[in-house]
């Protein structure tokens, strides 16, 4: 067991870890934060994706002792003070989901890649987004979802062009 | 899948033949070996661990020699149980004298792989089957042929 | 629509009542239920294709820390056999229990429940049990499966033989006799893994007496039932829960292994028990799709009329029947295949086969994709042969609109349809007579293009409780609903369909809001509980959803309907036929400022003290509806694709359908059915198989290898739809689940084909992979040499 | 979910980091972990101890030095591709990076991880050996530089001893009229190279063919250079006729890989198609 300190959707926690322990165990099994889903384990469906520092990781290959010191940010901390994110809101108005096991995944790299990408043609969002799989909506909403959002998030007067919860 | 091979090798038929039929020596060559139990002539029980790079598992194996004809003619048959895998191999070596002391080697391997390895590491098994070919041949080579 | 009520909610974009939890992580799905002193599940599973047990041996594992217990098939035969609901005639059926006993007949049969206090533990553990195995020869080809000789798996049978079931109609001998043009096509239908995104997941406690089972499942109902029978519990002392379900797709239309296990356990060891599957573990123990081998034979004449369709399939049934398994490839297949044509004679005989492979049952069309794809690779060959144009040589054939009510010539009366407006509408979109124009530019870039269609029907809306009885269906066809209205005003919908991402929470509330007279927001939908729902619900698959559970829902909403105007005409002293139901209010015709809320009458229905002479207190109704007909959705997908000549690889640069389902209720949620099924669809085209090794072994045993479609695999898609309302229901709806699915794999098939066609290539077995364009068009030019 | 036992270390320098591998015969490095953990849970890999090096925060850096650009060994493929200057001058690098597995792999995943793993199907061999570049590694005895060429031994085998530790990736950067490209076609489910070819062109003035250097992944057992093309292009023109020549010698006397994703005459086909591609383009660039 080790002792380490995480972020978890701004909250700080300091828990003690296997070294075998999962970041996605971590978070589903010790945290509750069942948001955040597996669907494959073996880093190809992106179902378990999070934010850590910023950046959208498949949280089933990643070890809760490698996340020492960092800011993650799942699904859960997506929507803040109870206000959705744009991609939330997105995902809802054009039928971007179905069932919704891949959404919060599918929502955590679309947040990634409009942080960095404010306007992506549609080629650039499914080639981002290739990581994440669905099986139901055949993709075509959720590409409409992050281009709405990025309109969304572009006319937000705000000069943030990244979420705020997320540090860099 | 099934390999197979010629080697020759700078050594006499007498000492290959007890080269090949010695589980321990060609285990030795064939991987880490963890563990050799000698059960009776043509039984044994050996656990290894193999595989190539960082790609690596222990096999419990157990193995016997089906047919035995010194010096020419050896045939074992074996089977093998890794973490939700096994594997079934058998295997066929031939001697022949080519002169100026000197052995030729022809062999023949079957090697099936079931279970989780089959399912998912038909990317690594070629390279590995090749891998441990090639390494248990030179090690023979080498081992037999040292002055 | 109905004369009772305006259309006010049905038909619009109604937003999802299903999407603010799951956007925001706050959907439970069944892996996602913890439990206090919940114990874990970790199944052994053989490694062997086909192998005797010969020995277990469980000392090990059951030293591993934290082991609660290791049962194996002698232990375990209290769960009672696996159910299979369908028999066809001369089935050799077999005995399948939750966990081998004799001999492990498919990779992946659960030999062994290890039960820990960890998943980690139980997993550990699991690993530690070592079984001794005879293997035995495997066979992995269903044809070879039927041949003599052939290893044999389940002895008391003799034969891997599971069933022979011809369909006949007209006289085909004659119609070849007759036939001026012939083609023959042998089509593989390769096997798929559904792979709903959520694994599968079974939750179970049992605490006074009471089973309460939470399982990612489309037919809790049915689980409820054969629980109850085979653990011999009283059925109301079974709950079954089908939380939140990441997708079926067919996968998850089962009684597994696995529910029966967990159940059973929850039931012996007084603690809650979980199992989740892992994806691998998916890939050889949750059933596959498809896997039909078929040869077909059309007859027709010069100008392209055709005579007749003779078919011989054999279908990979796997190692056991799964429950619905011997109904897939016969009556949901075998009936299909005229489609939208007039076929004088038609002559169909399909084999089931066992072999040494995870099980196959429904995947998402279940058969009748397997049919569509092989009359419509049939139509674009004749085409070729008779040097007609595809779209005219369909249109040609399609049953006239004068037609309807039409009886197909393997025996099925389709109510409606009117094919010509669909394909004229789709070739359209396509932009169709300029193809060839972008055919030769494509060639000038030394790119191939093709352009393929698919004009397919669907048999949905199952189904007809007698017409299920007649076919071997050993269930009814009917679904349920109960609505609930409360003193205040608040609307509960309680339904036996189980949505799995079809969004019923929202179109059943539009269905019964524009019934009742009131807003969706008014109505909470809810399902997949059995101690909540009625009685019994058959569950949600094979687009039945709307057509039969939408319709429940919909006459109990009249029947709430109409005694909320009762009261309303009572309590405001009119006659009922003066009364209106509209917006949450009642009021007298034309008086709307007279209006009572609509949660007055609700309350005056439980007060109970001023109601119309005679009638019951409350405000509650139940219904079953069962169809009168299945309903056929009709349409004409179009795709356009490149072929990268050097390399085989194919890009699809533009994707059309115009489908007929009917009345839509959310055309929102059309949309994205379509969406998903097509990508399925072309999943099957281009990308997905399942492969396996001659000794049994699934080699694209992960996600890793099996390639499920990613975004950037496919492109937008451009819908239209026609409406041709069914008489079979008062909304005129049909289903629209697996219309995409079923057109779309064809018409991906016949452009890559049609792009080839100069070279005179005339077919490539799916999935058609970069390797096999390529090694295709490589022999084309080598022939020509 | 990982089954196996073993214990962790984070160490705060690479010094320690040597010292806390050397102690155990099974112990192995963690970078992104994207090679390893997978392994892991399949139990086909066991270590008993992880070296985790991501408190070593110098490794992260990509950075100039004495004109060569030097990609720490944990600098994640996304870092790379998203780098200016590699973008510029070391094309087929950040083509090769950004091409790698997807999105969330690219994210964690580092070029020290990936050339260390070795899997002959990895995208970055092909950049590293078209650029010469030099790996460079530390252990108990000290710094070593492998170049490229001599780094690759075999199917997840390298030169790198189980004492040491990859530190960095040192290119040098390319002068003149240079341009590179990466090309890759990919296994569909995977992302993984079934081929990919880096070519890196250097023209004369005059528009000849100065150098050319062809790495390729995916088809052999290990990332390859391919001599006989580099040979038949350079001092050619760079015309239609000499890349078509040149390209369709890149597999030659290769043993290529053969599996369910693509037979080996497949593999050797692509080479030559991607080659041809490749070179086409890296050519295109460095005319500018």
């Amino acid at each position: 067991m080790g002792k380490i300190t995480v972020t978890v959707n701004r909250t700080e926690h300091e828990l003690e870890v296997k070294p075998s322990l999962l970041l996605v165990e971590l978070l589903r099994e010790e945290l509750r934060l069942t948001g955040t889903h597996v669907g494959c384990d073996t880093s190809q469906c992106g179902a378990c994706t999070v934010l850590i520092d910023g950046s959208a990781v498949k949280s089933c290959t990643v070890l809760a002792a490698q996340a020492d010191g960092a800011e993650i940010v799942t699904v859960e901390g997506l929507a803040k003070d109870g206000e959705l994110h744009p991609i939330q809101r997105a995902f809802s108005a054009e039928h971007a989901l179905q069932c919704g096991f891949c959404t919060p995944g599918l929502m955590i790299t679309a947040v990634d890649v409009l942080s960095r990408n404010a306007a992506p043609t549609d080629a650039e969002i499914r080639n981002a987004i290739k990581g994440n799989l669905c099986r139901c909506t055949g993709y075509h909403n959720i590409v409409n979802a992050i281009r709405t959002a990025a309109t969304e998030m572009r006319g937000a007067a705000t000069p943030q062009r990244a979420p705020a919860e997320v540090k860099r | 899948m099934h390999f197979e091979g010629v080697v020759e090798v700078a050594a006499t038929r007498d000492r290959v033949w007890s080269f090949v039929s010695d589980p321990a020596r060609v285990a030795a060559c064939a991987a880490d070996v963890e563990h050799l139990e000698v059960i009776d002539a043509t039984h044994f029980r050996v656990t290894v661990r193999a595989g190539i790079g960082p790609i690596r598992t222990t096999f419990a194996i157990d193995a016997e020699f089906t047919e035995l004809r010194a010096p020419e003619h050896a045939e074992v048959r074996a089977t093998g149980r890794a973490r939700g895998s096994a594997v079934e191999m058998s295997n066929v070596v031939d001697l022949a004298d080519v002169g100026d002391g000197r052995t030729g080697l022809r062999w023949r391997a079957e090697v099936n792989v079931s279970g989780a390895i089959a399912n998912i590491g038909s990317r690594f098994m070629q390279a590995a089957a090749d891998k441990t070919t090639r390494d248990v041949f030179a090690c023979l080579k080498e081992r037999l042929e040292a002055p | 629509m109905t004369a009772t009520a305006p259309a006010t909610y049905i038909g619009t974009r109604t937003p999802r009542k299903e999407d603010p939890k799951l956007i925001r992580g706050g959907g439970t799905f069944t892996d996602d239920v913890t439990l206090p002193a919940m114990v874990y599940v970790s199944l052994v599973r053989s490694p062997h294709a086909h192998a005797r047990i010969r020995r277990i041996d469980a000392a090990a594992a059951r030293k591993e820390p934290g082991v609660v217990t290791i049962v194996t098939g002698k232990d375990a035969e209290a769960t009672g056999v696996l159910p299979v609901f369908i028999t066809v005639p001369g089935l050799n059926g077999t005995k399948h229990m939750p966990l081998a006993t004799d001999k492990a007949r498919y990779a992946g049969d659960a030999i062994a429940a290890v039960v820990a206090d960890t998943r980690h533990a139980a997993k550990r553990a699991a690993e530690l049990v070592t079984v001794d195995y005879e293997p035995l020869p495997v066979i992995v080809d269903a044809t070879k499966a039927l041949e003599t000789g052939a290893p044999i798996l389940h002895e008391e049978l003799g034969t891997n033989l599971a069933f022979t079931y011809p369909v006949k109609g007209g006289d085909i001998d004659k119609a070849f006799r007759d036939a001026e043009a012939t083609v023959k096509l042998r089509i593989v239908n390769q096997r798929l893994i559904p792979n709903a995104m959520e694994p599968r997941a079974v939750v179970a406690k049992f605490e006074a007496g009471e089973l309460t089972v939470w399982s990612s499942t489309q037919i809790p109902h049915f689980v409820q039932l054969i629980l109850s029978l085979n653990l011999g519990l009283s059925q109301n002392k079974v709950r079954v829960i089908a939380p939140e379900v990441g997708g079926g797709f067919g996968s998850k239309l089962q009684v597994y292994a696995e529910e029966l296990l967990v159940a059973h356990l929850a039931k012996t060891l007084g603690r809650p028990v979980k199992w989740t599957e892992d994806r691998r573990e998916g890939y050889l123990a949750t059933i596959h799709g498809r896997d039909l081998v078929e040869e077909v034979e059309v007859a027709a004449k010069r100008d392209g009329t055709l005579l007749g369709v003779r078919i011989r399939t054999v279908a990979n049934m796997g190692a056991y029947l799964q429950a619905f398994a011997p109904g897939i490839p016969t009556i949901l297949h075998a009936f299909i295949i005229p489609g939208a044509y007039r076929i004088p004679a038609f002559d169909c005989e399909v084999r089931g086969a066992y072999t040494n492979t995870t099980p196959v049952d429904a995947y998402r069309g279940a058969g009748r994709p397997e049919a569509t794809f092989a009359i419509e690779r049939a139509m674009d060959r004749l085409a070729d042969e008779i040097r007609m144009d595809p779209a005219e040589l369909r249109r040609k054939n399609f049953v006239p609109p004068d037609a309807f009510p039409f009886t197909t010539i393997s025996g099925i009366m389709y109510d409606s349809g009117d094919y010509g407006p669909a394909l004229d509408r789709a070739l359209e979109m396509a932009d169709y007579k300029a193809f060839e124009k972008r055919r030769v530019e494509a060639k000038a870039r030394g790119r191939y293009r093709g352009i393929g269609l698919s004009s397919y029907v669907e048999i949905c809306g199952l189904a007809p409780s007698k017409a299920n009885s007649a076919l071997g269906v050993g269930w009814g066809g009917y679904e349920s609903a109960r609505i609930r209205v409360h003193p205040t005003g608040a609307i509960q919908v309680f339904t036996g369909t189980s949505p799995h991402g079809q969004g019923h929470e929202t179109s059943w509330a539009q269905i019964a809001a524009d019934a009742i007279g009131v807003t969706p927001n008014d109505i909470e939908v809810r399902h997949g509980d059995t101690f909540e729902s009625p009685g019994m619900g058959v569950g949600t698959f094979g687009s039945r959803s709307l057509a039969v559970g939408g319709i429940a829902v919909h006459n109990a909403a009249q029947k709430i309907r109409e005694k909320v105007i009762q009261i309303g005409a009572h309590l405001l002293e009119a006659s009922p036929d003066d009364v209106v139901v509209q917006g949450g209010k009642v009021f007298v015709k034309g008086v709307p400022e007279k209006a009572k809320a609509f949660g007055e009458i609700s309350m005056a229905a439980y007060l109970a003290s001023n109601l119309p002479e005679g009638m019951e207190p409350g405000l509650e109704a139940t219904t079953y509806y069962d169809p009168p007909n299945f309903t056929f959705p009709f349409g004409t997908h179009i795709a356009e694709v490149e072929v990268d000549p050097e390399t085989g690889s194919i890009e699809i640069i533009r994707y059309s359908a115009c489908d007929d389902c009917g009345r839509q209720i959310n055309p929102m949620i059309v949309e994205g059915q379509l969406h998903g099924g097509i990508t399925q669809g072309i999943g099957q085209a281009l990308y997905e198989a399942a492969v396996y090794d001659n000794n049994g072994q699934l080699v694209s045993g992960s996600m890793m290898e099996y390639h499920v479609p990613n975004a950037a695999d496919v492109p937008a898609f451009a819908l239209d739809h026609t409406v041709t309302l069914t008489k079979t229901n008062p909304l005129g709806v049909k289903g629209i689940g697996e219309a995409g699915t079923i057109a779309s794999t064809p018409a991906m098939v016949n452009a890559v084909i049609d792009a080839l066609s100069p070279l005179g290539i005339t077919h490539i077995d799916m999935p058609l992979t970069a390797e096999k364009v390529w090694g295709a068009i490589r022999n084309a030019g080598e022939a020509r040499r | 979910m990982i089954t196996q036992t073993f214990t962790i270390e984070s160490p705060a320098t690479i010094e320690e980091a040597i010292t806390s591998l050397g102690r155990s015969p099974d112990a192995k490095v963690i970078a992104g972990g994207h090679s390893l953990i997978p392994l892991m849970k399949l139990g086909l890999s066991e270590p008993k101890q992880l070296v985790d090096l991501r408190r070593i925060r110098q490794l992260r850096e990509i950075k100039n030095e004495d004109g060569a650009i030097v990609v720490g060994a944990l600098a994640t493929h996304r870092s790379i591709a998203d780098h200016a200057a590699i973008r510029k001058t070391l094309t087929a690098l950040a083509e090769a990076a950004g091409g790698v597995g997807d999105l969330q792999v690219r994210s964690r995943g580092t070029i020290g991880g990936s050339l260390a793993h070795a899997d002959p199907a990895a995208d970055e061999p092909a950049p590293a050996l078209a650029f010469d570049a030099t790996v460079r590694v530390i252990g108990p005895k000290g710094r070593r530089d492998i170049p490229a060429r001599e780094f690759f031994k075999g199917p997840f085998e390298t030169a790198l001893a189980s004492n040491e530790i990859v530190t960095d990736v040192r290119f040098a950067a390319p002068a003149g009229r240079v341009g590179s490209s990466y090309l890759k076609f990919a296994h569909p489910a995977s992302g993984f190279a079934i081929v990919g070819v880096a070519a890196a062109i250097a023209l004369k003035g005059d528009g000849t063919i100065e150098r050319a250097a062809i790495g390729v992944t995916g088809a052999a057992a290990s990332a390859f250079r391919s001599s006989a093309s580099e040979r038949a292009l350079t001092g050619t023109g760079g015309d239609a006729n000499a890349i078509a020549a040149a390209a369709s010698k890149a597999a030659d006397g290769i043993s290529a890989l053969s599996d369910l994703a693509a037979s080996a005459e497949f593999r050797k086909h692509l080479v030559t198609v991607y080659a041809r591609r490749a070179i086409e383009l890296a050519i295109e660039r460095a005319r500018g």
